[in-house]
């Protein structure tokens, strides 16, 4: 048996070779640093059904009800909102004590059962980018449409929407801090077109 | 950039959607009961009014959704978007069939 | 002040001084042509000049040549893939190399040659595959290297660091462009001699039937008696079928173009990019003119969504370092009528006497002089000429499609 | 050098602050605050560019954006054309070359950046006269989220032109400041000066260009940028466009709008001229008239009108009743000569002068408002196009409405702003503005048309006008395009509407019935159509198009330049192919490895060496970018006996099976293998390119077509990095990778898979499946261990010699095989049929989508064109992909004769071609008519011009009895 940290250990994140360039390319104005290894289980439940009453009560607490609902914060284990019967879990990172993703997934196809529906283990499907800082939303403001004025998207909301022509899931989760989640392949690109956009800020 | 409300999500640029033509055009019950003509119209026949026309979208980079929109191919001014079948209203329009 | 160009240098010639007649609307003619487009008044000329039927009527809604035939983007060229296709848009570039002396009207026909661009590997087999089957129709065409492009087409970048590099391109030398406007015009004008009443401001709002017979047209300016009618309404065909108590499987999509302000010459050709989206040529009066893509929905506004336009423009900019600060002066749109394979609809129609050429979608000017000449063929004869033949609306039925698309041929 | 014509004090340029810069070589100094045309005056500066065709001295029109003939070339780093000196804002050091109505584009690489932001508002005010100052005032006032979009770099509109002019009961630049101040002092307010809206689209989407920086210093902050906005509500107040007057000579350097005299003098303190001439139609330019008196010029007024609205200003000289009939000079102004509007034109009187400012009244700047296909109406008192109500979530304030007074304009403002009901009606003003005296064309002594200009920068007259209308032309879009009117850079601001009313005079004759009327959506009806002269209401305008001005391509390219213009993906195990110096290959967005080239080898040798080791040895390649979708539900196997046109329902958990997905039209859409991973789950791979298209197809039908049916799509394309190890030797390979793993020939079956642990410790799924015909396994894991496995493997392989191999060698490997690959050896007109996969489709199946299809004419007759492979007589000869097939009996005698003049006949065309190592010749796949009955016809392969001779053969070209796949 190889050890679970041995295992961990080996794991890349998509954005791992760009570490540095991130770390040039930030300021206080705006920060950019990937958040890696999260672990992301995609669910498909239709709300409202039995279905998704089993993962509440696997998840002991709701799933989100609406279009950009989150149901918890960065550090814990939280679900957002995708779509009226696709949500997705996310949890810290194994190797900071968060959920092995195999291992949940399990749990969670267990909980469902024969009922309608889906779980799926997407942890390596995305990564996540966090930028950050009092020039974050102008940054933003350069490739994504959608209205980012803390009223009409507020700190705990997030969407799915397009950054430039990429497709991301959108997390507003302080004023000034947001996370940012292409797929993976996309994510050297994402990370180019952002530091691209925060050059003047440096 | 038409601004569309997605029945789900809300009002979003057009660009995060994409098109599907006429709404309420069936597949078949039996493809094979029909006749060459007859396969022919589901195939490439469509709808193409000038003026209101009830049309399919899908919020392809947002929740991934189909639904429908009543929209006007003159000024293109979208009335409404639907999931399901057509609210009873757009009925006497020239865009149904 | 920049060198003092001799005075008239730049400019364009005359018109000739007078074009065409405004009759009032006769109560009957042996052949109504709805829509006073290219095709229609094209339809006009070969009706009367080529089968001696003259009295003939144009009816135009609006102002003449006012619809996709005031918002192409010129480019001719007849490299297509299918035999059928190769066939019409092959007769119709020798109309064209014809077509100034028959018209005694400058068109500016210019056979500057066509570039199309290969960025990808199937492209490049996309390309060959079209040049060698164009060879074979007697078309003009070849496959050239990117160096080759620089040589055609020298402010191109065939720089390698760009995302999608130039791997090389089919070049149809006899390929070009002419001046849209005056082309319309010279058909106008030689039909209104011939004895064709072009009707503006006319716009046909029903038919008349005797049992499954045409026997006339409805208009707001009156009805008019008709032999035979020709349909030749490009993006509106489907409302006036409808009319007529049939379909056909065309949808109506918004097609942008822009053009620059007048800059000296520097683009020698005409560069179309199936891949990053990009038709440019520089017209004679030195305005870059460019086309974007279709817009995806339906829609007869002659307008469509700015971000088609924006899409382009990293793609042309990228391609034409020296268009950086060439300035956008005016954008606008046409409804174009797209079949599903890509391929128009020229021929007969369930309702006798009644004719029906349309779907030419985007890429219908160039057809002009060959789509004309076949579909007075039509009317006159009451029955398709070769040319057309494979254009029937049965193709829809027996699946024998001519799939510009499916094979990835370009549009325009 | 001083500036003789910059007055000592007025305006709002810092005369402390000088600014040198050189026109056509010459050395100059303006100020801080002025223009390119304001510092050219002020330095006596009348005369710019010649005119485009004849070659006319021309001189400095207008103080705007409807400049028609002082265009300059800004020369520096890189030169940017045909900017309109009237706007462009004065810099330190520029250098700058008249242009004569043609630019010239700079063939370098543009230095500069450009970028595009995305905002939404509650209310964008467009415009920052009194009205939009008013109106953007009132709306921040109300809370809501407020933009403010100035063209100029200062704000105030034309009220800048008109300092002294009591506004709310203050001075005009007093005004001004204060309502700015208060505009920037509020929190949800933004002001964007150097912004113009160049864009109104549906939904109140507005697209404007901000000019930022000329020189940039600071690394990534844009040169322009491009803005795209959201408005809640718009508020437009542009303005209007003064007009000149159509006589002879009216193109002389020292003909001015009378507007522009003003601008010049009371915004940037210069006196344009000392003996000016004011010609007007209109009540606008007395106000000019004594403006220019009272800063020290001798002033004469020309008014066609009788009597005017307003007094006779001060000291100024005033003919009422008269015209100018023919502007004197050579290569300026020198004299005017006037005459009475209704009496004798010979009766004329000289009027010396060095300056004619002329007003032939106004046209509101109603581009915006068209642009959203708002309607129009013709105002006869105002002799102008107004807007007949605003647009939708629109308001209208100021001049753009017809409201030419500034009390007027600004309580439209607040209105507008505070979103309550238009205050001035259309009675209020006309009254307010006056009348304009209708006056299109003013006949010259000499009886000719040919120096009346309509259009200065086309430079077309009105005998051009005639012209069109004798040849036919009865539109004012003919009109247009028969003379070229209002296609120059300024679009017609001022020359469009000149055009209209003179066709409206010279039409007085003609059947309205056949004269069809510019943009619909004006109603033409208040265009007084009784009598037969159509008004200009009936003619209507040319139609209003984006960009209100022009726009550079690069501000509208943005970022997305260079390798940000297409995302470029990639898989997790990117770095070892670059570190192994893979040639890449572009399909769809992702960069694959296309070779790997070893020192000195050039792509033929890799490849060879490649496939070498594949069928001999062991080779592995990335295989990742396969699409991959996890499909669960009770119902899914039904839904993908639907989409598939083979049996999916029947496969056992634990394998795999090939299938091919096809439209409705029966064509080949997409194909690859899908996993039963349990009764009610599968993996679907897909094409690396269908990747999206087919999850799209699959949501489709679910959602539209087959909701009741219990399934759901995930697409798993990235959660999943997936490595082909293939080979006679591959076994050895996974064993090492997979020690608990049954690798055997009966323990792994062919076309099965199994969960296991590797060595490593990583999860991982081991398929076994083949591409290539070889014993080969496919190692799927977490994408985050994608690059560890690929590490794992090419450790564990080193001592079998394992080779990476790309796309080239997958490919030859596969067309050995004869597997297709979609969109190469299909193109959209292909059935599986075609393919030789008849075994793909299902006979006993009900129903699956395409099925219908294959009983149409089109496919059951013969002639279709089937899926073979090609041997060329010459064994070297390595056909190009996309040649063409012929007969024999079509071809020249002589195969290398050339083409034959005629059209030949073509049967088919070649898909794929490549040279075979296992072989040891070269082969090629095609799509040939009838092909399958063919095999061994001898047929011509037709490329470059020549014929070469091909033997058509069986599609699988090795291993046809698929002896190696177990190795
Ligand atoms: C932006 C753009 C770029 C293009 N670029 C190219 C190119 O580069 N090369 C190329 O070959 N093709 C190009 N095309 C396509 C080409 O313009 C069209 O295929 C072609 O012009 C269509 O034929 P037409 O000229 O007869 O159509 P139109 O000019 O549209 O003529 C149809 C006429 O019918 C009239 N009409 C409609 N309904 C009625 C009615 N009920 N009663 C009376 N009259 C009616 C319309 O008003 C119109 O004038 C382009 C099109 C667009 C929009
Ligand atoms: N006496 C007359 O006959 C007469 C005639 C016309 C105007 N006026 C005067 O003009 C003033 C009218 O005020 P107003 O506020 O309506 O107009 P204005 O001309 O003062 O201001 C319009 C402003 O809009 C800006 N603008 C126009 N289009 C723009 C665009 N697309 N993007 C960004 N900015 C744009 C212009 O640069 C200008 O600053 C009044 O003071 C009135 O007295 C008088
Ligand atoms: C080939 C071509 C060249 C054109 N050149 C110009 C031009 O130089 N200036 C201009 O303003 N418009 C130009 N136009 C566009 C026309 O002004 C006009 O926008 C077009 O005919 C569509 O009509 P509409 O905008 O009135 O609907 C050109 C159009 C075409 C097709
Ligand atoms: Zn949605």
């Amino acid at each position: 048996m190889v050890e679970r940290t041995a295992v961990l250990e080996r794991r890349r994140s998509p954005l791992q070779r760009m570490a540095r360039e991130l770390e040039t390319g930030s300021s206080a104005n705006a920060a950019l640093r990937e958040v890696p290894f999260l672990a992301q289980i995609g669910l498909r439940v239709v709300a409202d059904t039995p279905s998704a009453a089993a993962l509440e009560a696997a998840l002991s607490g709701p799933l989100p009800e609406g279009v950009g609902d989150v149901t918890g914060l960065p550090g814990d284990r939280h679900v957002l909102w995708l779509a009226p019967d696709e949500f997705l879990l996310i949890t810290p990172d194994e190797a900071d004590g968060g959920d092995d993703p195999v291992r949940i997934t399990d749990e969670l196809t267990a909980a469902l059962g024969e009922l309608p529906g889906q779980v799926v283990d997407l942890s390596a499907n995305r990564t996540t980018l966090e930028l950050r800082g009092p020039r974050a939303q102008e940054v933003l403001d350069k490739s994504c449409r959608l209205d980012l004025d803390p009223v009409a998207f507020p700190v705990g909301s997030a969407l799915v929407t397009l950054l430039g022509t990429v497709g991301v899931v959108l997390w507003r989760v302080t004023p000034d801090t947001w996370r940012i989640m292409p797929r993976s392949s996309f994510a050297t690109h994402t990370a180019q077109w952002l530091l691209d956009g925060m050059r003047e800020f440096v | 950039m038409l601004m569309i409300e997605c029945p789900h999500c809300g009002v979003r640029p057009e660009g995060e959607f994409t098109y599907g033509g006429q709404a309420h055009v069936p597949y078949p019950e039996d493809p094979q009961a029909l006749t060459d003509e007859e396969w022919a119209q589901y195939l490439f026949y469509r709808d193409n009014p000038k003026g209101t026309f009830r049309e399919r979208w899908v919020h392809s980079a947002g929740c991934r959704k189909w639904f429908n929109a009543i929209r006007d191919t003159r000024t293109y001014d979208i009335t409404s978007t639907y999931l399901g079948a057509a609210p009873a209203e757009a009925n006497s329009t020239q865009g149904a069939q | 002040m920049t060198t003092a160009q001799g005075s008239g240098q730049r400019a364009l010639p005359p018109h000739p001084s007078f074009l065409w007649r405004n009759p009032d609307p006769r109560n009957s003619y042996d052949v109504v042509i709805v829509g006073g487009g290219g095709h229609g008044l094209a339809t006009a000329y070969y009706l009367a000049k080529v089968h001696g039927i003259t009295n003939v009527a144009v009816l135009e809604r609006g102002w003449l040549a006012g619809g996709n035939m005031a918002r192409n983007t010129t480019i001719i060229r007849s490299n297509y893939l299918w035999d059928e296709s190769a066939a019409i848009y092959e007769k119709s570039l020798k109309l064209w190399e014809g077509l100034e002396d028959e018209l005694g009207y400058d068109i500016f026909f210019s056979q500057r040659g066509v570039l199309n661009l290969a960025h990808t590997l199937q492209d490049q087999r996309d390309s060959v595959r079209r040049v060698e089957a164009n060879r074979l129709n007697g078309v003009d065409a070849e496959y050239i290297s990117p160096e080759q492009v620089k040589e055609v087409c020298p402010i191109i970048n065939i720089s390698q660091d760009i995302r999608y590099p130039v791997m090389g391109a089919t070049y149809q030398p006899r390929a070009g462009i002419a001046k849209h406007d005056w082309v319309a015009w010279g058909y106008a004008r030689r039909a209104s001699e011939l004895g064709v009443d072009l009707i503006q401001n006319c716009e046909v709002t029903g038919f008349d039937m005797d049992g499954d017979r045409v026997v006339g047209v409805r208009t707001t300016r009156g009805n008019i008696k008709a032999g035979r009618v020709a349909l030749a309404a490009a993006g509106h065909t489907s409302t006036l079928t409808e009319l007529a108590g049939f379909r056909v499987p065309i949808q109506s999509h918004p097609l942008q173009a822009l053009v620059s302000e007048l800059h000296e010459m520097i683009h020698p050709t005409v560069v179309m990019s199936n891949h990053v989206h990009v038709y440019v040529s520089q017209a004679h009066k030195g305005e870059l003119v460019m086309g974007a893509g279709v817009d995806s929905y339906n829609g007869y506004g002659q307008r469509g969504s700015f971000h088609v336009i924006e899409h382009q423009m990293s793609a042309a900019v990228e391609l034409f370092p020296a268009f950086s600060r060439a300035h956008l002066l005016r954008t606008w749109g046409g409804i174009v009528d797209v079949t599903l394979d890509a391929s128009p609809i020229m021929g007969l129609t369930p309702v006798d006497g009644m004719y029906v050429d349309c779907g030419w979608g985007t890429g219908g000017f160039k057809a002009v002089p060959g789509a004309g000449f076949a579909f007075a063929h039509t009317i006159a004869n009451n029955e398709p000429h070769e040319l057309n033949r494979p254009y029937s609306l049965e193709r829809f039925v027996t699946g024998e499609l001519i799939d510009e698309h499916g094979a990835a041929a370009v549009a325009h | 050098m001083g500036s003789p014509h910059r007055l000592a004090s007025g305006g709002i340029v810092d005369r402390g602050t000088s600014r040198t810069f050189t026109i056509d070589g010459r050395s100059f100094e303006g100020v801080a605050g002025d223009t390119v045309t304001s510092a050219a005056l002020a330095n006596g500066v009348l005369q710019v560019g010649d005119s485009i065709y004849r070659g006319r001295p021309r001189g400095v029109m207008t103080s705007g954006v409807e400049e028609p003939n002082a265009f300059v070339r800004i020369n520096g780093e890189y030169g940017e054309s045909m900017q309109p000196a009237t706007i462009t804002e004065l810099v330190d050091g520029s250098e700058l070359t008249w242009e004569d109505g043609i630019g010239t584009l700079d063939q370098s690489v543009d230095p500069a950046e450009y970028d595009h932001m995305h905002v939404h508002t509650d209310v964008a005010v467009i415009g920052a006269g009194p009205a939009g100052l008013a109106a953007a005032r009132a709306a921040a006032a109300t809370g809501v989220r407020v933009m403010l979009f100035e063209q100029d770099f200062a704000l105030g509109g034309s009220l800048l032109g008109r300092p002294n002019e009591v506004v709310e009961g203050i001075p005009a630049g007093a005004w001004i400041e204060d309502v700015t101040a208060q505009l920037e002092q509020a929190i949800n307010c933004r002001i964007l000066k150097r912004t113009s809206v160049f864009g109104s689209y549906d939904s109140n989407y507005l697209i404007a260009l901000e000019k930022r920086v000329e020189a940039p210093g600071t690394d990534g902050v844009s040169r322009q940028r491009v803005w795209h906005i959201n408005a809640g509500r718009v508020v437009l107040a542009t303005g209007a466009f003064e007009r000149t007057l159509v006589f002879a000579g009216n193109d002389l350097p020292g003909v001015m709008l009378a507007s522009a005299a003003q601008n010049y003098l009371g915004r940037y303190g210069v006196l344009a001229g000392e003996q000016v001439v004011v010609f007007t139609t209109n009540d606008s330019a007395y106000g000019v008239a004594a403006d220019l008196a009272a800063a020290g010029a001798s002033v004469s007024l020309v008014d066609s009108r009788a009597s005017a609205g307003v007094d006779d200003p001060a000291s100024v000289d005033v003919h009422h009743g008269s015209v100018a009939v023919e502007a004197i000079g050579s290569d300026r102004v020198v004299g005017v000569r006037i005459a009475p509007r209704d009496g004798d034109i010979q009766q004329t009187q000289q009027l010396p002068c060095d300056l004619l400012a002329v007003s032939g009244g106004w046209s509101a700047n109603v581009n915006l408002h068209s642009q959203r296909q708002g309607a129009l109406h013709w105002d006869d008192d105002l002799l102008g196009f107004v807007p007949s109500g605003a647009v939708r979530d629109q308001s209208l304030a100021g001049s753009v409405t017809g409201t030419y007074w500034t009390d007027g304009a600004v309580a439209e403002g607040i209105a507008a702003g505070s979103a309550q009901p238009d205050p001035t009606t259309a009675q209020e003003r006309r009254t307010g503005s006056g009348t304009t005296d209708g006056l299109w064309l003013i006949p010259s002594p000499a009886g000719d048309f040919d120096t009346h200009f309509v259009d200065l920068q086309r430079d077309e007259t009105a005998a051009g006008v005639v012209r069109a209308v004798r040849a036919g032309m009865r539109s004012v879009e003919h009109v247009k395009r028969y003379t070229s009117i209002s296609t120059g850079l300024d679009q017609g601001k001022i020359g469009g509407v000149l055009t209209i009313g003179l066709l409206s005079q010279l039409l007085g004759e003609h059947d309205m019935a056949s004269m069809p009327a510019g943009q619909p959506g004006q109603d033409g009806a208040e265009g007084g159509a009784t009598d037969r002269s159509p008004s200009p209401g009936a003619i209507g305008t040319t139609t209003f198009r984006a960009p209100f001005t022009p726009v550079a391509f690069a501000a509208l390219a943005g970022r997305a330049r260079g390798e940000l213009y297409d995302p470029a993906r990639v898989t997790p195990a990117q770095a070892r192919h670059v570190a192994r110096g893979a040639e890449f290959e572009d399909v769809g967005q992702w960069k694959r490895p296309w070779f790997y080239p070893q020192s000195g080898e050039d792509m033929n040798a890799a490849v060879a060496r490649e496939c070498r080791a594949a069928r001999t040895n062991v080779a592995y390649m990335d295989g990742s970018t396969l699409g991959k979708i996890e499909i669960r539900g009770k119902d899914a196997p039904t839904f993908l006996n639907r989409i598939y046109t083979n049996a999916f329902a029947k496969l056992s958990v634990g394998k795999q099976r090939y299938g091919v997905m096809c439209g409705p039209d029966g064509m080949v859409l997409d194909d690859g293998v899908s996993f039963r991973l349990a009764e009610d789950r599968y993996l679907m791979t897909t094409t690396t390119g269908g990747a999206a298209k087919v999850l799209e197809w699959l949501e489709e039908w679910h959602q539209t077509e087959w909701p009741e049916l219990d399934v759901f799509f995930t697409s798993v394309t990235e959660q999943w990095s997936t490595t082909v190890v293939a080979g006679p030797r591959s076994r050895d390979v996974i064993h090492k990778i997979a020690p608990d793993l049954d690798v055997s020939k009966e323990g792994f079956e062919f076309m099965s898979f199994h969960d296991t642990v590797l060595a490593s410790g990583i999860p991982a799924r081991i398929a076994r499946v083949t591409f290539s015909g070889e014993l080969a396994f496919e190692v799927n894991v977490s994408g985050w261990y994608g690059e560890a496995v690929w590490d794992d493997i090419t450790h564990a392989g080193a001592e079998f010699g394992i080779t990476p191999y790309g796309t080239e060698t997958m490919h030859v490997l596969r067309a050995e095989k004869a597997f297709p690959i979609v969109g190469q050896d299909t193109d959209g007109t292909v059935t599986p049929q075609d393919l030789g996969m008849d075994w793909v489709v299902a006979k006993k199946k009900k129903d699956f989508i395409g099925m219908r299809s294959y009983a149409r004419a089109g496919h059951v007759e013969e002639g279709r064109k089937q899926l073979v492979s090609l041997f060329p007589t010459d064994p070297e000869l390595r056909l190009p992909e996309g040649s063409q097939l012929v007969t024999t009996d079509n071809t020249p005698a002589d195969p290398l004769d050339g083409i034959a003049p005629q059209p030949i006949p073509m049967i088919g065309h070649v898909t794929s071609s490549y040279r075979s190592e296992a072989l040891d010749r070269t082969f090629a796949l095609a799509l040939v008519r009838d092909g399958r009955t063919r095999i061994g016809e001898e047929v011509m392969a037709s490329f470059e011009g020549r014929f070469y001779p091909v033997q058509i053969a069986e599609a699988v070209v090795y291993d046809k009895e698929g002896a190696r796949r177990d190795g």
